[in-house]
């Protein structure tokens, strides 16, 4: 192996941090946290976004300076300048964030900065292929890795790791990404590699993923250790309630709300890829009625994306017709722009809501214009009404509990949850027939995440139509009236939230079964 | 109901959209075909219209000069970009470069301390660029434009102090060592028998081939191995895939050890110094200007172009530089009737295309290039000469055409131009 | 919000710093930095120099105005340069051609300049939405084009005038002239000093006021997120670009209409470039480039007065990139500050807020 | 290695000179004395305060601005004018600079003021009526009309004659060329005679003719490097004499006839004897002499004794405003020939034209 050091004994603490403080500019990230990891566990992290979880972990990586406290390695107390540091000392880190360059391979990403290793030759190549066996990557090393698959760059990332000899392994957030299925393969991963003596730290926001994996977990709010406890003894309430101090909230719709008025029917939807004739998306037909959540399941990359962005016009569609019902009866959207059919009434929260959803450096009042600055309040004729643009923003930042010192903070400077709050509410209220939601909470922490399935909610009951895509299979089976599946672009089952299991469906969205879920598929 | 767990479920190895990986063809060999290509489409040109000097040894030579400045800018932006800098400053470092080479060379009494110099001169102009863009975080492009100025205003200042003494023009260096030149006789001359036959396509290519290796100068021939040594240092050892990986995601290259400034700083210094070379190549050439105030002649710009004409690659930015050499070198040597036979070539070239775009039924592309051949053949068969203004701007004609009709696919380092501050990643 | 702290120290220290680092050049040299500084600010109460200083800076400030239009959408149109020598030639031209009523005829020039730099600017923009092709390269070759196309026009075979060695296009008639308010011994200001005003308006207005301003700077500033909004990035490129050139067209009218009447070979080129520094100084804000136009004009003006007292006079161009650099880096270092600052705020006010973690009860979940 | 030059156009086959020229020469008039001007022998200009306005280049750039100096640093030393000031254009200014360098001469008392190329004719219709008192003098220019403004212009299309009259008596091929810097009015005068030069003396001499840039781009005045590849293609279709008037540019063209055992023929000056030049002498057989600097000096003292409507028109071959020169004594054997057509032209019985045929 690679590591020569001498493996410390089961059980001793590898890593121990202790009174770490830091402070960023107006905030306290960390405040006097205590932590102890002990060789050979999986130990997880907990807490809400910007609880300092991440914070906490680049410290330990060398990627931020402690302002105050210590840590040790192995009995030995270190200071960790830099990653190099850290990575001399055995620690290896998986961003909640891909650290990975698109434009490299697969090798190239796994290789940089740990050319010394094993040069740049073939040795090294052995040792990537070795350990692309170990974690299960099938891709060629010379694939450039903007062709992967997030699980494939979740693997990259560990082979990364492992590459340079790690010893303790943190994982920030690793499974945000992955179906059941997915995070499965990597649980057991990580399995394997703990009895052969590798430590891990784990930072999930789901917390049955952390019951199932961890030995340890602690808990951290506003940057400073709650306590730590045996998860095998806990339960997820029990967990949540020391994270947020009050009970977890769950994503089920009880009562029907669905009605007989179709609002968006999609027909023989066909999308071929750029440059080829590959559908991305072939045969897709389905009808979204008032009052009702249809959910999209499906592995991302199969098309879901670009089901969505055909809807809303950003892609043309190559044959098929997107119809919209509203109050002046039918609107055939096929040849429309997406600003037309935004004023028709879709609403829509983005994916990704950096990319997609806000201007990062506008403040938030000019992203209430976003997508509306054609309609009023926002808008008056071609002109911007920059006092109702304000006035509406501050309703939302009241009614969606958007924390925010003013509006005319810079949407950059909020956290992820409060982005997403602000999207939502600004989604919701040009009176939309149909919103489509994409992974509406990815990402959020729990009580923002209970804020915007109410708000779905309420909205739903007064008659608005909801397309729902969403990675986390909890929140479809929870909130959705009808549950489609997608695979390779099509729509291959159906399945009954009231019955479905989140494995049944992992396995429907990985083409592993053709039974149990509904119709099957023909591939 | 079944509870299946699959081992590995990873269903999908690529987004949608991207294509079941092609196989390529190695960037080695797809240039070889690109220059046969090119070769074949002159050949032809020059064969049915008559004009030998479309392939004739001496506009070879010609463009191999004219191409050396901006291929050398070419390559000094390659060298900034891929380390995520955007680098508009190279007209400047190569107006330093020029100063340097008459300086050194003067001073140092050889062709070799002036193109040290040069390359000296070049590279503290990358060094701002570099202090400016990765510490000060500023906006690359305003930097770029400073140095552009700076570089016009140091060198102006410096002639008048230390070259008016000497050769009594404040605009103009005294009279500087210049490089020798080379022949491969023997190879030549076998060439020139071949060139001589007047044998389609086989005529041509050793003429062209001839026109490379005769009076070359050690400067000429240092520029070109550059090109597949900036390759392989970019692209084949570590250092290369750390500089590039600043370029294309600096948080990532961060998180794995890798010293950003550091490799942005010494990226930059190179990309100054390959520039500065550039300015030696105007001062330090047989049949060169010593230094000349304002000699540069936006040459920087086309560098630039050239090498965003390449893609960030250095074999494609030795095409773009070959292609604007060979065009000014043509239009400079064979006037208005050259000219007009190469617009013979550019018709061919055109057909092509529209075979091409009917075979892949683009329709519309395809008449587009129709109609783009016709009005060009419409000019070649109705004129025996074109407004002799505009001759001067074959090159630009020609870049600009090349560009329009090849599909862009264009791939600039992800992360370039943007603000890199240490810790900030996320 | 911004104090004019912010907004002025950062160019007050750079022209400190500029300063300085000349004046190095110039004991350097031999020179006395006193007298040269003090010679170029005696120059501004001599002769015409503050007017012509005006003068220039209105032609600056055009050519910032449209550079700065391109860098709104992030696009870097260098085009300027070769869209306004363009405009200049074929306004000239027809200008010179037209017989129409005083007012009419200003107007008609200056439609036919605007038309002529947008169409020319049409040319990168549509190869970029069609081709893909980078606006980079095609406006550094269509400025060098431009040149050709301006040698062919200006010639006495096509539309020229030879006047001695010199040749320019067919003067203008006066009804196409735009007056200029004479200072008797002090010059002439340019009448369309009060056009470019109107412009720099226009473009403040159009960007922070109209649904279009909004589109452009929402796509500048993320494609992505802007499609998302129904704004077509394409058509936003088309639409920046021509808007940028036609603003380029008026570059060269100030002197055309004010002072010159013709466009020949010796009329002065590169203002385009000088339009990527005044932009950039004044960070594409109206009032920012106006300060930035009066500076380098006033640079460039006080340079001429340099020689009479033997100092070279490329310490003017030393003087304006140091500056450029300079400027840039000030508002960066406060710009930080100011980061931070606010930051401290935010922070004091979420924990003012009294930060509370997040309750189910808050999101009034069932 | 390449030997010092290629030897591929040796001379041999041309036979011997002479054989080009098909047109017997005029004879040669009686030797007269040389009349470098006498104008300023006794005059005394010590009240005079002279400024000079250059163009883009200015002192120094061994071609008009640097005669112009010449002419002035003559006047210092003959006739002790008493104080002078000079100013030079920069490629990319504006008119009013221009405008404000002639006025602040002007304000500073500095009368006549000397305003170097024709770039400055605009600024000198706005200047010159301002300031009555003060005389102006524009080289190159005869387009301003103002009582106070004397035009000091020049036919170089007379002086180019004689180039190409010496170009095919030197030529071994028959075959000449021709290199224009930038393609203006200006050059065209220096093509036109020496066209028209070439062809009195031979009907069946070959010409090359190339510019570098087109109107307006002034950069064909600064890029040797261009002037070198035009002027070895034309060396390569067989030219062996060259006549340049490309300013800087020119070098590149005497480097090209020197690696092509080709001859060259300068401009404005004598660039036999020009420093930056030294290298490449051997290939210069005479220059085509513009004497700005006899204009400014003849101006200067013509101002001197407050008259100055005794100066030539123009100053051209009759005045020696123009001519050729004779260092190195490449063309020794044909200085007769050349006074011959010089007196004819100066008799009128020719005239050059100043625009090229066509
Ligand atoms: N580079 C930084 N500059 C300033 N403040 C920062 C920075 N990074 C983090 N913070 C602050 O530190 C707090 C903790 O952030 P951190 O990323 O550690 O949270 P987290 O627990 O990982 O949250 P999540 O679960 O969303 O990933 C954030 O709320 C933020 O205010
Ligand atoms: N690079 C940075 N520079 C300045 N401030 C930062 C930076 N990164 C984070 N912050 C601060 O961190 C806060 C957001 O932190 P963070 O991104 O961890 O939020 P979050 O709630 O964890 O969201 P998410 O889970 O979606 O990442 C903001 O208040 C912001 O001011
Ligand atoms: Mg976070
Ligand atoms: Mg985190």
């Amino acid at each position: 192996m690679s590591t020569t050091d001498p493996v410390p004994q089961r059980g001793e603490p590898v890593v121990e941090l202790a009174g770490i403080t830091k402070r960023f500019p107006g905030v306290v990230a960390n405040s006097d946290v205590n932590l102890t990891v002990r060789a050979g566990e999986v130990h997880a992290l907990c807490g809400e976004n910007g609880a300092g979880k991440s914070t906490l972990m680049k410290i330990l990586y060398g990627m931020q300076q402690p302002d105050e406290g210590t840590i040790t390695i192995n009995g030995e107390q270190v200071r960790l300048r830099n990653p190099q540091d850290a990575i001399r000392a055995g620690i290896g880190m998986v961003h909640q964030h891909f650290m990975l360059a698109d434009n490299l391979t697969v090798r190239e990403n796994v290789l940089l900065g740990a050319e010394n290793l094993h040069g740049i030759g073939k040795a090294a190549s052995r040792r990537i292929a070795e350990l692309e066996e170990r974690t299960g990557l099938r891709a060629d090393q010379n694939l450039l890795v903007e062709r992967l698959g997030v699980a494939d760059r979740q693997r990259v990332e560990i082979v990364k790791v492992l590459y340079r000899g790690a010893r303790i392994i943190i994982l920030d957030e690793p499974t945000a990404v992955l179906v059941p299925q997915e995070v499965d393969a990597l649980f057991e991963t990580v399995r394997d590699m703990q009895e052969q003596g590798f430590t891990f730290l784990f930072i999930s926001h789901k917390l049955d993923e952390v019951r199932a994996i961890a030995d340890t977990v602690t808990v951290i709010r506003r940057g400073a250790t709650v306590g730590t406890a045996d998860p095998k003894r806990i339960s997820s309430r029990e967990l949540a309630e020391m994270m947020v101090g009050s009970e977890l909230p769950s994503p089920e719709t009880r009562e029907s709300t669905v009605t007989e008025r179709d609002v968006l029917r999609v027909r023989d939807l066909k999308l071929a890829a750029e440059d080829s004739e590959r559908a991305v998306l072939d045969d897709i037909s389905f009808t979204v009625h008032a009052g009702e959540i249809l959910g999209i399941a499906g592995v991302e990359g199969n098309g879901q994306t670009e089901l969505v962005e055909t809807i809303m016009g950003m892609r043309k569609a190559t044959s098929g017709a997107i119809e919209l019902v509203t109050e002046d009866g039918d609107r055939n959207l096929t040849r429309l722009g997406t600003l037309a059919r935004r004023e028709a009434g879709i609403g829509y929260i983005a994916e990704d809501r950096t990319r997609h959803g806000l201007l990062l450096n506008q403040p938030l009042w000019v992203n209430r214009v976003l997508g509306y600055q054609t309609r009023r309040p926002v808008a008056k004729g071609p002109l911007i009404d920059r006092a109702g643009a304000r006035e509406d923003t501050s309703r939302i930042v009241e009614q969606f509990d958007v924390r925010t010192p003013g509006i005319e903070v810079l949407a950059g400077a909020l956290s992820g949850g409060n982005q997403q709050k602000l999207v939502v509410g600004r989604e919701l209220s040009g009176a939309p027939v149909l919103l489509i939601a994409s992974h509406p909470t990815r990402g959020v922490d729990v009580g923002a995440q209970a804020l915007i399935w109410e708000q779905i909610r309420t909205a739903r009951a007064d008659g608005l139509a909801v397309l729902l895509i969403s990675a986390d299979l909890d929140e479809l089976i929870g909130l959705s009236d009808t549950i489609r599946v997608m695979l390779r672009g099509r729509l291959v089952a159906e399945a009954d939230p009231r019955t479905v299991t989140p494995q049944e469906l992992g396995s429907a969205m990985t083409g592993a079964s053709t039974d149990g879920t509904g119709e099957g598929d023909g591939s | 109901m079944t509870n299946t767990v699959i081992e590995s479920p990873s269903p999908v190895t690529g987004p949608p959209g991207g294509e079941p990986a092609r196989r390529r063809i190695p960037g080695w060999a797809r240039g070889l075909l690109w220059a046969v290509a090119a070769i074949a489409v002159l050949a032809t040109a020059s064969y049915a219209t008559g004009m030998d000097v479309l392939t004739s040894s001496n506009t070879a030579n010609t463009a191999l000069r004219l191409a050396l400045p901006i291929l050398l800018a070419g390559l000094g932006g390659l060298w900034a970009e891929r380390s995520g800098v955007i680098n508009i400053g190279l007209e400047g470092m190569l107006i330093l470069g020029t100063w340097g080479a008459a300086w050194g060379a003067y001073f140092g009494g050889s062709v070799w301390t002036g193109l040290a110099a040069a390359i000296l001169f070049g590279g503290l102009g990358g060094l701002l660029h570099a202090v400016a863009t990765v510490t000060f975080g500023v906006n690359h492009i305003v930097s770029g434009v400073a140095i552009n100025l700076l570089g016009l205003g140091v060198t102006k200042y410096l002639a008048s102090l230390i070259f008016e003494p000497i050769s009594g023009n404040p605009r103009q260096s005294p009279v500087v060592p210049k490089y020798d030149t080379y022949s491969a006789t023997f190879l030549s001359d076998w060439l020139g028998d071949i060139e001589a036959m007047q044998r389609v396509f086989i005529s041509d290519a050793a003429g062209l081939i001839r026109g490379l290796i005769t009076q070359v100068t050690p400067l000429a021939v240092l520029a070109l191995l550059l090109v597949p040594v900036s390759y392989l240092i970019l692209w084949r050892t570590r250092f290369g895939l750390r500089l590039r990986s600043c370029g294309e995601n600096p948080v990532a290259a961060e998180s794995l050890g890798v010293n950003v400034y550091l490799h942005k700083y010494v990226a930059l210094a190179i990309s100054g110094g390959l520039a500065g070379m550039g300015g030696a190549s105007l001062v330090l050439l047989p049949g060169g200007a010593d230094y000349l105030e304002n000699q540069t002649n936006g040459r920087g710009f086309i560098g630039l172009a050239a090498m965003i004409f390449g893609n960030w690659r250095p074999g494609g930015l030795l095409g773009g530089a070959a292609l604007f050499g060979y065009a000014d070198g043509l239009q400079l040597s064979g006037g208005g009737e050259a000219v007009i036979s190469l617009l013979y070539g550019v018709v061919i070239l055109l057909i092509v295309l529209v075979v091409l775009q009917l075979f892949r039924k683009q329709w519309l592309s395809a008449l587009l290039a129709a109609a783009g051949a016709g009005v060009l053949y419409y000019i070649y068969w109705s004129n025996d000469a074109l407004p002799r203004d505009l001759i001067p701007y074959t090159p630009h004609f020609v870049t600009l055409i090349v560009l329009a009709v090849s599909a862009q696919k264009l791939r600039p380092p992800r992360a370039i131009g943007r603000r890199y501050r240490r810790g900030e990643g996320d | 919000m911004k104090s004019w702290r912010t907004a002025l120290l950062p160019p007050l220290l750079a022209i400190i710093f500029a300063l300085l680092l000349s004046s190095i050049a110039l004991l350097i040299s031999g020179a006395d930095p006193l007298l040269a500084y003090g010679t170029m600010l005696s120059q501004l109460t001599e002769g015409s120099i503050a007017v012509d200083t005006v003068n220039l800076a209105t032609v600056y400030y055009l050519a910032g105005l449209a550079v700065a239009i391109g860098f709104q959408m992030n696009l870097f149109n260098i085009g300027v340069e070769g869209q306004y020598r363009f405009a200049a030639i074929i306004a000239a031209i027809a200008g010179g051609a037209l017989q129409l009523p005083p007012v009419l005829h200003t107007f008609v020039i200056i439609l036919v300049a605007a038309l002529a730099g947008a169409a020319y600017a049409a040319i990168p923009a549509i190869l970029k939405v069609t081709r893909g092709v980078s606006e980079v390269i095609s406006t550094i070759m269509l400025n060098a084009i431009a040149g050709g196309i301006i040698a062919f026009l200006v010639n006495p075979d096509q539309f020229g005038v030879q006047t001695g060695n010199n040749v320019s296009t067919r003067e203008i008639p006066e009804s196409g002239w735009v007056p200029g308010i004479p200072f008797g011994n002090a010059g002439t200001l340019f009448g369309f000093v009060f056009i470019a005003a109107l412009v720099g308006y226009a473009y403040w207005f159009m960007l922070n006021r109209t649904r279009f301003g909004f589109e452009l700077k929402a796509s500048g500033e993320s494609t992505t997120a802007a499609s998302a909004g129904g704004v077509n990035a394409k058509k936003m490129v088309l639409a920046a670009m021509l808007l940028s050139g036609a603003v380029a067209g008026l570059v060269a009218l100030p002197e055309l209409l004010g002072r010159d009447y013709s466009y020949g070979i010796t009329s002065t080129q590169q203002y385009g470039f000088t339009g990527i520094a005044v932009a950039l100084l004044g960070r594409n804000h109206p009032a920012g480039i106006a300060f930035g136009a009066l500076l380098w004009a006033y640079l460039d003006k006080s340079a001429v007065s340099l020689e009479a007292i033997s100092v070279p006079k490329e310490i003017a161009t030393i003087i304006q990139g140091t500056i450029v650099l300079s400027v840039v880096v000030a508002y960066e270092i406060v710009k930080r500050a100011d980061i931070a600052a606010e930051q401290r705020r935010v922070g004091r006010a979420l924990a003012g807020n009294g930060r509370k973690p997040a309750s189910v009860r808050d999101g009034g979940a069932l | 290695k390449d030997s010092g030059s290629n030897d591929n156009a040796s001379g041999s086959e041309g036979g011997n000179a002479g054989e080009c020229v098909t047109a017997e020469a005029p004879p040669a008039p009686p030797a007269a004395a040389s009349s470098e001007s006498a104008a300023g022998a006794d005059v005394d200009a010590s009240k005079l305060k002279v400024g000079l306005a250059y163009d883009v280049g200015g002192r120094g750039d061994a071609s008009f601005n640097d005669a112009a100096a010449a002419g002035v640093d003559r006047a210092v030393e003959q006739m002790g004018v008493a104080d002078t000031t000079e100013s030079t254009a920069s490629a990319t200014e504006d008119e009013a600079s221009k405008q404000q360098r002639l006025s602040q001469m002007a304000n500073e008392g500095f009368n006549p003021i000397i305003a170097v190329g024709f770039a400055y004719a605009e600024a000198l219709k706005a200047v010159a009526p301002k300031f009555p008192d003060t005389q102006f003098a524009i080289v190159d220019d005869n387009s301003v009309e103002a009582e106070n403004v004397t035009p000091l212009v020049f036919a170089e299309e007379e002086g180019s004659f004689l180039a190409g009259v010496a170009a095919v008596y030197k030529s071994e091929n028959c075959h000449i060329g021709f290199v224009g810097g930038v393609d203006t009015p200006l050059i065209h005068k220096f093509e036109a005679g020496f066209l028209q030069g070439a062809k009195a003396a031979s009907d069946k001499v070959k010409i090359e003719n190339d510019y570098l840039t087109p109107a307006g781009d002034i950069s064909g005045f600064q890029d040797p490097g261009k002037g070198n590849v035009v002027a070895s293609a034309q060396v390569d279709k067989g030219a062996d004499v060259l006549y340049h008037a490309a300013g800087a540019s020119g070098k590149g063209v005497f480097e090209a006839a020197k690696s092509g055992n080709a001859k060259a023929i300068g401009v404005d000056s004598d660039q036999y004897n020009q420093k930056t030049l030294a290298s490449v002498k051997d290939v210069i057989i005479t220059s085509m002499i513009k004497r700005v600097d006899v204009a400014v000096f003849d101006y200067i003292a013509a101002v001197a004794k407050d008259d100055v409507s005794t100066l030539p028109e123009r100053f051209n071959l009759e005045v020696d405003g123009v001519g050729y020169s004779t260092s190195g004594g490449m063309i020794d054997d044909i200085v007769p020939q050349l006074e011959g057509y010089k007196q004819q032209i100066v008799d009128g019985a020719i005239t050059v034209s100043d625009k090229p045929e066509n």
